[in-house]
């Protein structure tokens, strides 16, 4: 008995001693994470994980080398947990979720016939795998096989279906694949994702400055399924009840459908979803990311600020809008006319941003009402500038101060607002842009007998939307073109009696393509007109520069815009960001949306103190080469779905929106026109 | 016993992991690729060899002495717990370079049966000293020997067709039982 | 410095209560565990050879010390009033020791029978040294006095075919107890009385 | 999270069914299911084992530094190997003759530490030992299907417990055995089989 008690007293203590030294001894930095991943993980050494060891399966999933469920010992609480410390060394501490990027599937073509082993790394290993697309899914299902959770299946469609309220963003599908198919990603990594090279994206979704996932979206309208087509949606753009009305829609004119016959109404559809929300009395849920308690200062309530503020919020961060104007919008409000954006939509998708969390002050004009000093003062880790361009250019020509006249966003930006300015009976509107058309077409509805558009090119040139200007057309408004104003006529009480002009003629094209127009000398006209309208352009209103803070550091172009790296949108001054028209100079809403999303990427990685560094290989709207085809064959050409306007006669009388929202009907079947497409392959009519 | 038959016996004819099953978690965990199996080959030869030595020593020295040879699998056990960890820790600190070959695979041998199982035989077959140490350098020579002939036909059988049911342990299993069967024709042999 | 004495208290602590623990569990089955060593070790050859005693001889066994060998004898009273005894000895074989069991009547003084308790000889060969009536049954009734060899080496043992070397083991072994047996006779004689 | 002891321990059964479901600890598996009395002997050593480590560990999971824990649990098991060693010899000789190096290998065996580690120092006492019994109890079903199975097909004959036996040729009398079940490379096909078959149930 005493032996024994010695013998294994003296083994213990030998052991316990030469650990407990040896540990103190030979003690070794190691990355508290894998101690941490150790300390899960079943310690039994069995190696069945394929590792050596415990420790170096810790190491392994701490370097995601292996999944978070590796171990085949510990169960699920401990998978999850073990998830949640590596979720937490990857990015901020949110649930990361498994994402399928490919949408192609059993369509996609076959450069051979495979007929090895039923899985996805051993297809890979042979060529790169049996499909004609590069990064498309092989649809052997290792993911499926990988998952421990019962999340992923695999659709009718041949590629993986995740459920995701059963993903715990183990990891265990991404670290299977052997492609990029099913990506881990925390909500914020997915927002913050800019569109790359490597991405499977269909055209459309390359030309869209939001890069919104399009076939998705339609795809989801197509099952009827319109929640989650507007969570889609709502993944790059918060505003698709505006845009849905005011977008330009660059994505339609790269559609492949439109190649062969005339592209998906990509806009009416996203409007549908976004009016059918409204119209359903009820606000979608948007999920955000747990609190991270950083503060950023928006300046300027425009599409960009509330973009950016949006994407922030959804990534756990508190951003606080300040506005000049008495409401939030910027020139969706104060610049696009009532019947092409009614306020009251405009309020409403407005205030459910706002809900997410995001505190808005109205009224308050930076250099004015606050000062730049004092939001640092006041704790804000980051300032993003979305002022804008409110400046016009002026003409330059005599006149321009006589009463009757005026600039377009001074003009707009007063009707809009609550003090419509006082106007005459007969209008001219100088200037071919968006801004010009939506001042004629404002004029019109003001009750004017006529309204001229004075361009100083021809109607090929204008850069207004050629929907835009058709719907002038139609309403009645002259156009004026290749009249250069050469001065606006008073009359004795300084009021404005009639705009001079000369008439020009088209010369040799410049640089960019537009030919240059030349005044034939001697062919001065007068329209006779009491109000004139100039709409030549327009840059930001900088007036808070010049007070001796940091503000003045600022580089800005020679074309009065903040100039920040354009893929990151940050300035010389590392916290202070910049995006949508004071950037860019005068661009398209959606630009300016895409922007504050690219933005809101940067200040979050400012914040998280990493290196804000531009994506790799992100595209910036870049078309990938082989996406973009000739011809596509398989389509039937079938037509779009007409658009539903008020009659010309009524909708000049109002300011009632003009464009109707399609109906569901209508809106089923033109998400049936889409192909589907990814980068290579697309569904071709059947019938 | 010669020498020659105990090579030929630990090696082939008992081999460690086909003909006695020690061994056989690590056994299927490291043999998915070659790099790992080397390196689990290597460490294994090592740390039999060292605790089949100290062992030997402790059983005859002490147990056997005081008459507690009940303890054997108590002692030996925590002995080589304790020696394997100690080992790792040391190459860590001292030896980088050996440890990034051989020393990661250490943990994973502290809980090898092959180790505690070369180690019990050893006592079992009433070994002397010298034909203790070098059986268990030849029996962790045959365990590294079937690892790597494993590892082999795996990384093979990656790219074989192979029926749903049948993929993963499955099919290693049935595999390890060919090879077991291919080292059945050294019997006969001692 | 505090975690590394509580490491090695606690596991110093674990292990020698584990120890006492061992300890107690073992002198508790200390006494059963050496019966049944006897009974399946020894007590399949026993009972081939002294099928026919009236005590259990498992249980009338004593230990003789030769010189620095203890060795158990085992005692069986046989029907006719006689007494026999069995001890094991071993012989070199093939693939190590061969153990035989050899019962002598100590009445006739002739070889009762003869088991093989342990060998590690190539299967199916050792196993006909242990089971082969014909090969075992040759040693039954040989006289103490008898030289016992395999016909190979002047002897009068015909050798299982094929295994010369297990059989001239098995022979070894029972020539040595009977040698042994003649040596200490008289202890025996007055230990069994 | 919280299960009912019957979860804990009919988990064990089928979802976490040691070794085919939870593929671990298989030399045992294949060194000892020769016959299924030495499956179902090793069975019950192992849940005995199992049990008391899995009861130890959970009272003692408040004492037991984190660091150690593996060293302390190697201790625990291995003195309940030795205590099974013992009994078994003491009581079931001939059993422990066959089961030979396998007894004290179950020290090493990664389901008694994997379920002391991932269970036991987690949980109370009540749940850790209906886990124990319900994976302990699993793993001596297996062993002794996968032994009656060898000994079926090995031997042609079926041996519940000591003398209780019943022999194929019996029944069948042009049964011929097929030896090379109950052999090495045997144990691995039919493991390897076996597990195929539990697949395809399992689908």
């Amino acid at each position: 008995m005493l032996e024994s008690i010695l013998v294994t007293f003296s083994i213990g203590a030998v052991s316990g001693v030469a650990l407990s030294y040896a540990s103190k001894l030979f003690y070794v930095y190691e990355d508290p994470l894998i101690a941490k991943v150790e300390g899960l993980l079943a310690g039994a050494n069995c190696g069945g994980c394929g590792f050596a060891g415990c420790s170096a399966a810790a190491e392994a999933i701490v370097n995601d080398k292996a999944p978070a469920n590796a171990c085949i010992l510990i169960d699920e609480e401990n998978i999850r947990e073990i998830a949640a410390i590596t979720g937490a060394h990857a990015g901020p501490p949110e649930p990361p979720s498994s994402y399928n990027n490919c949408s192609g599937g059993k369509r996609a073509t076959d450069r051979f016939i495979y007929s090895g082993i039923w899985s996805c790394t051993a297809a890979a290993a042979l060529y790169g795998g049996n499909r004609d697309c590069a990064i498309g899914c092989l649809g052997f299902g290792d993911c499926i096989r990988a998952c421990r959770f019962n999340a992923i299946k695999m659709g009718g469609h041949g590629f993986p279906v995740v459920d995701y309220d059963k993903c715990v963003g183990c990891g265990a599908c991404e670290a299977s694949c052997p492609k990029t198919i099913l990506e881990v990603k925390t909500l914020s990594q997915r927002l913050f994702h800019l569109s790359s090279a490597g991405d499977p994206l269909a055209p459309c979704s390359q030309g869209c400055p939001a890069e919104i996932d399009i076939p998705r979206y339609i795809d989801h309208i197509r099952n009827m399924r319109y929640e989650e087509a507007l969570d889609t949606i709502r993944e790059k753009n918060p505003m698709p009840l505006s845009c849905g009305r005011v977008c330009p829609h660059p994505c339609e004119s790269l559609c492949r459908r439109g190649i062969a016959d005339e592209p998906v109404s990509i806009n009416q559809l996203k409007r549908f979803v976004a009016d059918y929300e409204m119209n359903s009395g009820r606000r979608l849920p948007i999920a955000c990311s747990p609190a991270t308690g950083k503060r950023i200062a928006i300046i300027g309530g425009g599409p960009a600020g509330i973009s950016c503020a949006y994407f922030l919020r959804r990534a756990g961060h508190h951003p606080e809008i300040f506005e000049a104007m008495p409401k939030l919008g910027g020139m969706l409000r104060y610049g696009i006319p009532e019947y092409r954006l009614p306020k009251k939509i405009l309020d409403w998708e407005i205030q459910g941003i706002l809900k997410l969390g995001i505190e808005s002050h109205t009224n308050v004009r930076l250099g004015l009402d606050f000062d730049f000093c004092s939001l640092v003062a006041a704790g804000f880790d980051a300032v993003f500038f979305s002022v804008g361009a409110w400046k016009d250019y002026n003409l330059g020509i005599p006149g321009e101060e006589l009463s009757g006249c005026m600039t377009g966003i001074n003009f707009l930006s007063r009707v809009g607002g609550s003090k419509p300015p006082a106007i005459g009976k007969r209008a001219a509107v100088i200037g071919g842009g968006n801004t010009a058309i939506d001042c004629c077409r404002t004029l019109i509805r003001m009750g004017l007998d006529k309204v001229y558009l004075v361009y100083r090119r021809t109607r090929k040139e204008m850069p207004a939307n050629e929907a835009e200007i058709v719907a002038a057309e139609h309403e009645g408004i002259e156009f004026v073109f290749l009249a250069a104003p050469n001065k606006i006529i008073a009359d004795e009480e300084k009021q404005v009696a009639g705009l001079e002009y000369l008439a020009m003629e088209l010369g040799k094209p410049d640089a960019s393509g537009r030919h240059r127009p030349v005044p034939i000398e001697g062919s001065e006209q007068i329209l006779a007109v009491d109000t004139v309208i100039t709409a030549i352009g327009q840059s930001p209103l900088l007036s808070f520069r010049g007070r001796g803070n940091r503000l003045d550091d600022l580089n800005i172009s020679r074309w009065n815009t903040f100039e920040v790296e354009p893929s990151t949108c940050q300035t010389n001054v590392p916290y202070i960001f910049a995006a949508g028209d004071a950037a860019t100079g005068p661009a398209l809403v959606v630009d300016a949306i895409g922007g504050g999303r690219k933005a809101a990427r940067s200040i979050d990685l400012f914040l998280r103190g990493e290196e804000v560094n531009p994506q790799e290989d992100a595209l910036l709207n870049k078309p990938i080469g082989e996406s973009i085809f000739p011809s596509v064959p398989g389509v039937r050409p079938m037509g779009r779905i007409g658009l539903d306007e008020i009659d010309v006669t009524n909708r000049i009388q109002t300011f009632a929106e003009v464009d109707l929202t399609i109906s569901e009907r209508d809106a089923l079947a033109e998400s049936n026109r889409c192909l589907s497409c990814c980068r290579l392959c697309y569904n071709v009519d059947t019938h | 016993m010669g020498y020659l038959e105990l090579i030929v016996s630990c090696i082939f004819v008992n081999n460690i992991l086909l003909a006695q099953f020690l061994g056989n978690c690590p056994f299927l965990g490291t043999s998915k690729k070659m790099e790992t199996a080397v390196g689990m080959a290597g460490a294994v030869v090592f740390v039999t060899v060292l605790a089949g030595t100290i062992t030997w020593i402790i059983y005859h020295q002490i147990l056997v002495k005081f008459d507690l040879v009940y303890l054997r699998t108590f002692s030996f056990i925590l002995i080589i717990a304790t020696l394997v960890q100690f080992v790792e820790m040391f190459l860590k600190k001292m030896i980088p370079v050996l440890y990034a070959g051989l020393g990661i695979f250490l943990p994973l041998i502290t809980t090898n049966c092959a180790v505690l199982g070369i180690c019990v035989i050893n006592i079992d077959e009433e070994f002397t000293f010298s034909e203790a140490v070098s059986a268990s350098l030849f029996y962790a020579v045959g365990f590294g020997l079937a690892l790597i002939l494993f590892a082999g036909i795996r990384e093979r059988i990656l790219l074989a067709r192979v029926p749903k049911a049948l993929q993963g342990t499955s099919i290693a299993l049935i595999t390890a039982g060919f090879i077991s069967l291919t080292f059945f024709a050294f019997r006969g042999m001692v | 410095m505090n975690e590394l004495v509580r490491m090695t208290v606690v596991l110093t602590g674990l292990a020698t209560i584990a120890g006492g623990v061992l300890a107690a569990v073992h002198s508790g089955t200390a006494d059963r565990i050496a019966a049944q060593q006897l009974e399946y070790v020894k007590g399949p050859a026993i009972r081939s050879i002294m099928a026919a005693t009236t005590n259990n001889p498992l249980e009338d066994s004593f230990q003789l010390s030769i010189g620095e060998e203890e060795k158990t004898v085992f005692i069986g009273s046989l029907a006719s009033g006689g007494t026999a005894v069995a001890f094991e000895e071993f012989g070199r074989g093939f693939g190590g020791d061969i153990g035989v069991m050899v019962g002598i009547n100590m009445e006739t003084e002739t070889i009762l029978g003869t088991a093989v308790t342990v060998h590690s000889e190539t299967p199916g060969l050792g196993a006909k040294a242990k089971n082969d009536r014909s090969f075992t049954s040759q040693f039954e009734g040989l006289p103490v006095s008898a030289t016992v060899a395999v016909t190979q080496d002047g002897g009068q043992i015909d050798a299982i075919s094929g295994a010369t070397t297990t059989s001239r083991a098995v022979c070894e072994a029972i020539a040595q107890a009977l040698e042994r047996y003649q040596m200490l006779h008289a202890d025996l004689q007055k230990t069994v009385n | 999270m919280a299960k009912t002891l019957k979860q804990e321990f009919t988990k064990g059964l089928w979802k976490d069914l040691p070794p085919f479901r939870l593929v671990l600890g298989l030399c045992p598996v294949l060194g000892v299911t020769t016959t299924m009395e030495n499956g179902l002997g090793m069975g019950v050593a192992t849940t005995f084992v199992l049990c008391g480590s899995n009861l130890l560990v959970s009272l003692l999971r408040q004492a037991i530094p984190p660091r150690v824990r593996i060293a302390c649990f190697v201790i625990i098991i291995a003195a309940f190997v030795t205590v099974v060693e013992l009994l078994m010899q003491a009581y079931t000789y001939p059993l422990y003759l066959k089961l030979g190096v396998f007894i004290p290998l179950i020290v090493v065996n990664c389901i008694v530490l994997g379920r002391a580690e991932a269970f036991a120092y987690k949980n109370k006492v009540s749940s850790s030992v209906a886990d124990a019994l319900g994976i302990g109890i699993g793993f001596t079903l297996s062993l002794s299907l996968l032994g009656s199975l060898r000994e079926l097909l090995g031997n042609g004959s079926l041996t519940i417990w000591g003398d209780l036996s019943y022999s194929i040729i019996d029944v069948v009398p042009s049964f011929q055995p097929f030896t090379f079940a109950t052999q090495a490379p045997g144990a691995f096909v039919c493991l390897g089989l076996m597990l195929c078959i539990i697949n395809l149930i399992g689908k």
